[in-house]
């Protein structure tokens, strides 16, 4: 079952980090900006994955799981944030939270 | 040496006076007493300390010496040279004549003040004494932040802006020398004064230099020095141009010539020419000066300029004759300092515009003005004259610029310090003095003749420091120019065993 | 011999001190009366001194002693060290002898005064300083006495301190002498550089090896710098009649018998250095000569009676710089002598006037004081006639045998000799147009309203103190020339020489021309005098221009304030303005400034939004990542 | 042709992958975004089929595509729709400089792994059978990643407190 | 299938420290629950303290047993004495923190849950110490950023604390991103997470200039620096320092700041001791930059906490400075600076603490004025706390600074040590600002406590003070002792 290179992976990895790069830079809704962050992460975990298979070797899945248990974690609390910071009826709006700033 | 532990106590035990009058909950007056009472035993240990010093003998005496940090070789090492012992006695005397004004002027919240005050004493007697360089460090900085205090707390209406500029001023040129500091102990694999070797680097030495230069202060690094001095208490301005500026001389003999012999040669021109700027510079801007503590402090620049000069002469009359002039304008500007602050108190202004005819009915403060005045212009036979006379012959081996550029800062001298006499004695009374001000006081007289009595007796023999200050073999010729007669001295260096 | 000088030295200052500390503890006529009994034991201590050492052969006569190191520096070491010879002696005695007197006559003179104790210790210090000055056995002590006769002269003229034209002339004065220590100073350091001592005896025998050229030069001219401050002569002259502010004793004692004659003292002491440079030497001369006619040329137009005084001072010390400058140094310092005495006498008399008429100084509005003060008149005639060169008194003697040295020095001197002659007739003018404005005549209105009045309650001369010694000094100025006869009697010179062994001996023929022109010359100027200001007879020359130019001395003062004080106020404001404050306080307020402004710069970066944070992350991951990929 | 259908279905899981991921950014509606996040999730999970991961592709299907996004969904269903547009607001350098960034980082991997492909990226190692099953996975975390296996855990623990703390809000909003 | 597994030997010890604390952080969870409201606050803390003294404990007695180092519980975390010390000053820093919250006006239904936030953030950040591998690296980061993003948002009152807390999740979560692409390429380029096998298969099979390896070494980097706040990747710092409660403040600064900066150095020495040549320039870059920007912008700021956390990046550059030498005597530098600068830190953000509950509002110098003539002892210690920061003799913060110049000099950059210099000069004008604005401000701008009268003695508050000013004085004059320790400890690494 010989498949792409994984030099595919990883362009493929790369791209998607990137892409969720550019979503924490410029989006403004804290959710968006957290999704974005979740797709940065299944990046690394696409490359991590993809090494793990390069060098036959478990490591890098057992990373990629954590990494989801982790990126679990911080959804929670950002969701959390989010809830509250809604709740206190300020905006959801990731510029419009620069009271501290200078 | 056996007597070492009396070193640590000259630091020690002023700080731990300091201490404990600040944290004791003494009242005002039993606070400043307290701490008059611990500068004036503090004089008296120093006095002990001149007592177990053998002067004929060469070498750091009277020291201690226990490891601090071993790995880069830093230790606690204090001792006593012929002129350190001078000048930590200059230390001494003029704090403990600061606290005395201070305890009679009334300062307050005077358990911090006078805590500060003796705890300073502490600190600078540290600088004189210090045989470290990481030491020497610490007791410079050391210095300072009681200074801050001192100045920012209880100064005049513009303190902020002056402690901010003297601090940061001066505490810049001294970070330059903690880099020169580390380069140079780690270069030499100790951070001891005594053991270490010399240098032949110019970045080292210049490092040095700037954070000397700064304090001093040498011309044109002089921005901090007229507000500071304005704007200090009249003691504590004392103790800055007394006392805190002769540190930089002292590191300017201890570590700048003693241990850079090379670049001391290299840089001796443009040093020279900065003393001499500062020396007719401050005495023209000294004559200039609307007001008293103008007038003493650019005359304290002159006076700077003066004793770089005879350092970086680097012979014996140089050497000699700055060590001389260090106590001189130390005594000198404290009893100036002080007696300007008695005129401000009695007429609340300095401008000497407004003042005037204090001669007439206050014979005490026209003895004592005068005499520290003419004294302070170098008359011939004073100290100060002694001293300069050191230095510019001094220097005038080196060239004979240097000394027609001193002889011209004679009469400048005369010429604003004459007019600083006669702006506050003389004529007729100004718009600022009534009768109310009165003649100085038991308490003043007590804190100024002292200072001018030292001046006297030093006038009456110089020599007392000029003969005790070097071992006679200190200055070495290292090239000699083969002229007749005596040797002159073109270059010198400066080897402290 | 040594502890009598030493008791001669120290027993003034210790007068000065204990007046000064007693404080109101003693009376103010008991500070008088301590001063002058010490400057009297002074004295005495110089007779004695004096005494002994006419007791050792001529060649003996130099006996160093020192008291302690002053000042040390390594092998150097120079000593507070006194040396009694035959000049110091002769010095010693001048000095505490007529100032003995002076202090005496201070004592009624000052009465009165509220300040008469600080004005007794400043006087015991002065005499400390001069005597310390004579009697210094090196350059630097002599250069301390030298610096202390100029405090203490700053601090007597300017005694009346709510005067302002009295603390100006006493500031002018200081700054002068200043400027003439610092050139010592200077000639010192050179000393020092080159024979490592400042030993009389020392460098006198280092004298060949100081290298001729620029070195000896520049020690002669540095020294003549501080002689000519410190005497009043040309350039630096201008401080001496302003110094008239003082109390005339002051005047009598510091800028007529004693310190301004140091200058003279001074060339006489190191005359093995001004040899060893004779150009220099010339220059004194010159410099003498000039001055003498100068200042008596300026004397004829004063009405201030000091003034005149002081201008005649200036002109006689002309005539010593003239004698020693040629070499002739036992003849300047026996004009010296003789100067001290008249001249201390005419200011005392003039004083007597002054204090008789309420502190006024100004001649127009005096006259036929002949006759209300006889005792008065007859000393200041006696003063005026020695003065002038007249003999049989003191003046005579002395002046003469210069003006024949002088005579007896070549070309050069023989120039200068005519300029002595010149001055001859000038000092006659003067003088006696002096004595027949304030004697002669009429009493004016305003001498009547003081003298008849009788105000003070007092025969009008002044108490036994000073009328006393009034006395005694005007038979010392009437027979004090007697003691040197040049070429017949000589025991001044004999005395000096081997202190000071002259340059020019002069022959007989010289002295006798020049003393038979000088006095007629000086007789000359009488008469003239009489003819204008008494007889009225002649009309003195109207010569505006002339005048004028006299009268503003030269326009010297005027010069040097442009030239020099001006510059300096406005090199101070200028410095004050220009530099100091844009440039050294100024650099550092704007690094300041400039840093604050680059810490807002970064604030204004730090948006609060968190997408511009992240984006900072990025970017500089993103860089970071290039340079390693490029570097590594 | 087994790797023809491996190609196939990588085209298709990648081109996936990319539109859901682009989709994710840029839709304005977070609720389409966190739709196309399962769609990502998912065709991430299919990617790591193909790269032997099984169990981490079954766990990317049914914690993450499953458990997390549901709470996110629910969280954007509590709070309302609230779109934003992309590229809106904010200073403009801060867009371009965005681009610019993420553009660089992209190209450098590119560049990264182009400088690789000379090297040892395009063999890969044989695996068994058991590679990336549960029973690999499970060996791993028992033995030699047991600590991290517990490590996360606790900070899944730390995240629920979190979630209590900063969600519990009884006391708060009127 | 056989479950033959091979588990790995659990060295209790190593993992004892971290393990009081979750033990502490437990029990309060517990108490969140069973101990009565009002109990709660003291409860908390005491136990929240007691477990981190117990780490403290653990840490010493592991120091004592650690003379070498060794990777354990197969190698996922290292025993060494380097893990610790910092565990040391970390749990020190912890108690710290406990004395600054101890009367923070926080609502009291959180409280318990705060101090477990708290114990389990330093348990994190103790672990985090002892990672050597990517992997526990990632985890012990985000075990402890994760706790940090809860406390700086868990006083909902306080104005700014929800926005300080997304802020920090925001950039803390992308700042992990990057950490982890990165592991991922050096995972990618080495086939290993172990840092000991990273650098071992780099010198075996000739890895040095592998462009996986040096793009993953970047992205490390820019994780850890984000960590440790120094410039570029700090400015999320001063928001979330301005923002989070006080006390959070406190711990972030001073014990975040030691386990990122002891982190940075153990990745970079033990697992790139190949690619020095680049993360040297590279660090002292970032030293740079941290210096200027870090001071600065402290320069112009009013507000205090802001000023403290421009001086944290400042700070933080100092450090790196020790870093970027790469050689013992750097390490050395670094643990001993961190000791003070960690008491320095807590001192004066709790110093803040109290003049915030005095005046109920954000402390700027201009409500400082004459709060050391009031407070004595909070002024001298804060008054000593920035002299410290400024590097000033008789504090410790002199002899760290002298220790980082020194190791600057040692690798041969006297530039780095001329950059230190200057950054020093200027950051003096607003440490001294402080110092002014407590003490010289003239009488009529002095703002005294507000109605109400003096505030209750904080007795806790104040010790914690004290504590934190002997620390920092004491850490002047017994130097030799603290730089053994740090020289054992700085030879757990590879120099």
């Amino acid at each position: 079952m010989k498949g792409p290179d994984i030099v595919w992976y990883l362009a493929l990895a790369g791209f998607l980090f990137c892409t969720g790069a550019l979503g924490v830079l410029i989006r403004r809704s804290p959710l968006i900006v957290l999704l974005s962050l979740e797709i940065m992460l299944n990046g690394a975990n696409l490359a991590l994955i993809a090494f793990s298979r390069h060098y036959a070797q478990g490591d890098g899945q057992i990373f990629a799981l954590t990494v989801m248990a982790i990126a679990a974690s911080e959804v929670v609390v950002g969701l959390g944030l989010i809830v509250a910071i809604a709740r206190k009826n300020l905006d959801l709006d990731v510029d419009k939270l620069s009271t501290l700033r200078g | 040496m056996t007597s070492g532990w009396l070193t640590t106590a000259l630091i020690l035990f002023p700080i731990a006076g300091g201490l404990l009058v600040w944290l004791l909950p003494l009242r005002s007056f039993a606070v400043g007493s307290t701490a008059l009472l611990f500068a004036l035993i503090e004089v008296g240990l120093w006095i002990d300390s001149v007592a177990r010093f053998n002067f004929s003998r060469p070498g750091l005496q009277l020291d201690q010496r226990t490891s601090w940090f071993s790995d880069l070789h830093v230790s606690y090492h204090v001792g006593f040279y012929g002129f350190s012992l001078w000048l930590a006695g200059l230390t001494v005397v003029v704090l403990a004549a600061a606290i005395g004004y201070a305890f009679w002027a009334g300062r307050e919240r005077p358990r911090a003040y006078y805590g500060l005050m003796l705890i300073l004493t502490g600190a600078i007697v540290g600088v004189f004494v210090a045989q470290d360089l990481l030491l020497f460090y610490v007791f410079w900085e050391a210095m300072l932040i009681p200074l801050y205090f001192l100045v920012g707390v209880w100064g005049g209406a513009g303190r902020l802006r002056a402690t901010l500029m003297f601090v940061i001023y001066t505490m810049a040129g001294s970070l330059l020398m903690l880099a020169s500091i580390i380069v140079l102990g780690l270069s030499q694999g100790t951070f001891d004064l005594v053991n270490s070797g010399t240098s032949g680097s110019d970045w080292i030495f210049l490092g040095f230099v700037a954070a000397f230069a700064v304090k001093a202060p040498l011309f044109p690094l002089h921005a901090w020095l007229p507000e500071a001095y304005r704007e200090s208490s009249p003691e504590v301005a004392a103790v800055l141009s007394g006392v805190v500026s002769k540190a930089a001389a002292y590191g300017f003999l201890r570590i700048a010539i003693s241990k850079f012999p090379e670049p001391v040669a290299d840089f001796r021109t443009p040093i020279l020419v900065l003393a001499a700027c500062g020396l007719v510079y401050g005495s023209l801007l000294a004559f200039g000066a609307p007001d008293l503590r103008g007038v003493i402090a650019y005359s304290s620049l002159a006076q700077m300029g003066l004793i770089v000069l005879g350092l970086f002469a680097v012979n014996d009359l140089g050497l000699n004759g700055a060590v001389l002039q260090m106590v001189n304008h130390g005594l000198i500007s404290a009893t100036l300092f002080l007696l300007a602050g008695g005129i401000e108190r009695r007429t609340s202004t300095g401008e000497l515009a407004l003042l005037g005819g204090m001669a007439r009915g206050r014979p005490a403060l026209a003895t004592v003005l005068m005499t520290a005045g003419v004294i302070a212009l170098a008359v011939p036979g004073s100290t100060a004259f002694a001293g300069e006379f050191a230095i510019l012959a001094g220097v005038f081996q080196t060239g004979w610029g240097w000394a027609a550029v001193g002889a011209v800062a004679i009469v400048l001298a005369a010429m604003y310090m004459l007019r600083l006499i006669s702006a506050v004695l003389h004529q007729a009374p100004g718009s600022a003095v009534s009768d109310a001000a009165l003649d100085l006081r038991p308490a003043e007289l007590g804190v100024l003749v002292p200072l001018v009595a030292l001046l006297l007796v030093l006038s009456a023999w110089p020599a007392a420091i000029t003969d005790h200050s070097f071992p006679k073999t200190s200055v070495q010729v290292t090239s000699s120019t083969g002229a007749t007669g005596y040797a002159p001295l073109p270059n010198h260096r400066l080897a402290l065993p | 011999m040594i502890a009598a000088a030493w008791i001669c030295l120290l027993a003034p200052l210790g007068a000065a001190l204990a007046i000064t500390l007693a404080g109101t503890r003693i009376t103010r006529r008991g500070a008088g009366y301590l001063a002058t009994a010490s400057v009297a034991a002074s004295f005495v201590a110089a007779v004695v001194a004096f005494a002994l050492l006419l007791g050792d052969s001529p060649e003996e006569r130099s006996h160093p002693s020192t008291l302690w190191s002053w000042l040390t520096a390594g092998q150097l070491d120079f000593g507070l060290r006194i040396l009694v010879d035959p000049l110091s002696v002769f010095m010693m005695l001048v000095v505490a002898g007529v100032g003995s007197l002076i202090v005496a006559y201070s004592i009624g003179y000052m009465d009165g005064d509220d300040e008469e104790r600080r004005y007794f210790a400043y006087m015991a210090l002065f005499v400390f300083s001069m005597l310390l000055l004579v009697q210094g056995g090196n350059l630097l002590v002599l250069l301390v006495g030298w610096g202390l006769v100029g405090l203490s002269s700053y601090l007597l003229i300017g005694f009346w301190h709510d005067r302002p034209s009295a603390v100006a002339a006493a500031k002018k004065a200081f700054v002068m002498n200043a400027i003439g220590d610092a050139t010592m100073a200077l000639a010192l350091f050179v000393v020092i550089q080159r024979s490592g001592s400042l030993d009389f005896e020392t460098v006198f025998t280092h004298t060949g090896s100081l290298g001729g050229g620029w070195a000896v030069n520049l020690i002669a001219l540095g020294l003549l710098g501080g002689a000519v401050a410190k005497s009043a002569q040309l350039p630096l002259q201008t401080w001496l009649p302003d110094a008239m502010e003082g109390p005339t004793p002051v005047s009598a004692l510091i800028h007529a018998a004693t310190m301004v004659t140091a200058g003279v003292y001074l060339i006489a002491r190191t005359h093995p250095l001004f040899e060893a440079a004779p150009r220099v030497l010339e220059l004194a001369a010159g410099l003498g000569a000039a001055t003498l006619v100068v200042a008596g040329l300026i004397a004829l137009v004063q009405t201030d009676i000091k003034r005149v005084i002081a201008y005649s001072t200036m002109s006689q010390i002309g005539y010593m710089f003239l004698a020693v400058g040629l070499g002739a140094y036992a003849n300047g310092m026996f004009h010296l002598m003789t100067h001290a005495f008249f001249k201390a006498l005419l200011f005392m008399a003039a004083g007597i006037v002054i204090h008789a008429l309420a502190g006024e100084q100004d001649i127009r509005k005096m006259g036929g004081l002949r006759r209300l003060m006889p005792f008065t008149y007859i000393a200041f005639g006696v003063g005026a006639l020695s003065l002038a060169g007249v003999p049989p008194f003191s003046g005579f003697f002395s002046k003469d045998s210069i003006l024949a040295a002088a005579l007896a020095h070549g070309w050069y001197g023989q120039i200068l000799w005519v300029a002595g002659m010149i001055g001859a007739f000038l000092t006659g003018l003067y003088a006696f147009r002096l004595f027949f404005v304030v004697f002669w005549g009429e009493p004016s209105g305003f001498v009547r309203e003081h003298l008849l009045k009788d105000s003070h309650g007092h025969a009008g001369e002044g108490p036994l103190s000073m009328t006393l010694t009034v006395g005694v000094l005007t038979v010392l100025a009437a027979i004090g020339g007697w003691l040197q006869f040049a070429r017949v009697w000589t025991p001044v010179s004999d005395w000096l020489e081997p202190a000071a062994r002259p340059l020019v001996e002069a022959t007989g023929t010289q002295e006798a021309v020049s003393s038979v022109l000088a006095v007629a010359l000086g007789l000359a100027g009488i008469l003239v005098a009489w003819l204008v200001y008494s007889a009225g007879r002649v009309q003195a020359p109207r010569l505006a221009a002339v005048q004028a130019l006299l009268e503003h001395k030269f326009y010297v003062d005027e010069l040097y304030d442009r030239a020099f004080y001006r510059p300096a106020v406005l090199l101070a404001a200028g410095l004050g303005r220009f530099v100091e404050q844009p440039l050294v306080l100024g650099s550092v307020r704007g690094l300041v400034r400039s840093m604050r402004e680059l810490g807002l710069g970064t604030g204004r970066v730090q948006t609060g939004l968190v997408r511009t944070y992240a984006l900072s992350i990025a970017a500089s991951v993103a860089v970071v990542t290039v340079v390693f990929l490029a570097v590594r | 042709m087994a790797n023809v259908l491996v190609w196939a279905v990588w085209v298709v899981a990648a081109f996936a992958c990319l539109g859901s991921g682009i989709a994710v950014v840029t839709f304005s509606n977070p609720f389409y975004s966190a739709l196309s996040l399962i769609g990502n999730l998912a065709s991430l999970a299919v990617l790591y089929l193909l790269l032997s991961a099984e169990f981490v592709a079954a766990a990317q299907v049914l914690v993450y595509a499953g458990a997390v996004m549901v709470m996110f969904l629910f969280v954007i269903g509590y709070l309302g729709e609230r779109a934003d547009a992309p590229w809106a607001g904010g200073p403009s350098w801060q867009t371009l400089g965005a681009v610019l960034a993420s553009a660089a980082l992209f190209v450098e991997v590119i560049v990264v792994i182009g400088l690789k492909t000379s090297g040892r990226l395009s063999d890969q190692r044989p695996v068994d059978s058991v590679f990336g099953r549960p029973y690999d996975i499970g060996r791993l975390f028992l033995t030699d990643h047991l600590l991290a296996f517990e490590i996360t855990s606790i900070v899944l623990l730390v995240a629920a407190v979190g979630g209590v703390v900063l969600g519990s809000h009884a006391r708060e909003t009127p | 299938m056989i479950f033959a597994l091979d588990t790995p030997h659990i060295d209790w010890l190593a993992l004892s420290a971290p393990l009081a604390l979750l033990g502490a952080g437990g029990v309060n969870l517990l108490a969140a629950v069973l101990v009565p409201r009002k109990a709660r606050r003291v409860f908390g803390a005491i136990v929240c303290a007691l477990g981190f003294a117990g780490a403290i404990v653990a840490a010493a007695i592991l120091y004592a047993h650690s003379a070498d180092g060794h990777g354990v519980i197969a190698d996922s975390i290292q025993r060494d004495r380097l893990a610790a010390l910092t565990a040391i000053i970390v749990a020190g820093s912890g108690i710290l923190a406990i004395g600054t919250s101890y009367s923070e006006p926080m609502a009291d239904d959180h409280i318990a849950e705060y101090y477990a936030l708290l114990a389990w953030a330093g348990a994190g950040m103790i672990f985090l110490a002892s990672a050597s591998t990517l992997l526990t690296l990632f985890l012990g980061l985000e075990w402890f950023s994760i706790s940090l993003y809860i406390l700086c948002a868990i006083d909902r009152d306080l104005a700014g604390s929800l926005e300080a807390g997304l802020k920090y999740l925001i950039i803390g979560g992308f700042g992990s991103a990057m950490l982890l692409f990165g592991s991922a390429l050096v995972y990618g380029a080495t086939g290993t997470l172990e840092f000991h096998e990273i650098a071992r298969v780099v010198q075996a099979q000739g890895l040095s200039d592998d462009a996986l390896l040096v793009a993953g070494l970047a992205l490390v980097i820019g994780g850890l620096g984000f960590k440790a706040s120094a410039a570029p990747f700090h400015m999320w710092t001063p928001d979330v320092y301005e923002g989070a409660p006080t006390p959070v403040t406190a711990f972030m600064a001073a014990a975040t700041k030691t386990v990122a900066l002891v982190l940075t150095l153990r990745v970079l020495v033990t697992a790139f001791p190949q690619e020095a040549r680049l993360w040297t320039v590279t660090v002292a870059a970032i030293a740079c930059a941290s210096l200027a920007i870090g001071n600065l912008a402290a320069l112009v700021q009013k507000g205090l906490k802001r000023m403290l956390a421009y001086s944290s990046i400042s700070h933080a550059g100092f450090m790196l400075i020790a870093v970027a030498a790469n050689n013992g005597l750097g390490a050395r530098a670094l643990l001993y600076y961190l000791i003070p600068y960690s008491a320095m830190s807590v001192g004066a953000f709790a110093v803040v603490a109290a003049r915030e509950r005095e005046l109920n509002r954000p402390v700027t110098l201009d409500n400082l004025a004459g709060f050391g003539w009031e407070r004595p002892l909070l002024g001298i210690s804060m008054m000593v706390f920035m002299l410290g920061f400024a590097g000033l003799p008789l504090t410790g913060g002199f002899v760290g600074k002298f220790y980082v110049f020194a190791a600057a000099y040692r690798h041969g950059w006297t530039w780095l040590v001329i950059v230190g210099v200057a950054a020093t000069a200027v950051s003096l004008y607003y440490y001294l600002g402080v110092i002014r604005a407590m003490y010289m401000r003239p009488a009529e701008e002095l703002q005294l406590a507000p109605v109400g009268g003096s505030p209750p003695r904080e007795l806790v508050l104040q010790t914690t003070v004290a504590a934190a000013l002997i620390v920092t004085v004491g850490s002047f004059f017994v130097v030799q002792p603290l730089i053994d320790v740090a020289k054992h400890a700085a030879g757990s690494l590879p120099f």
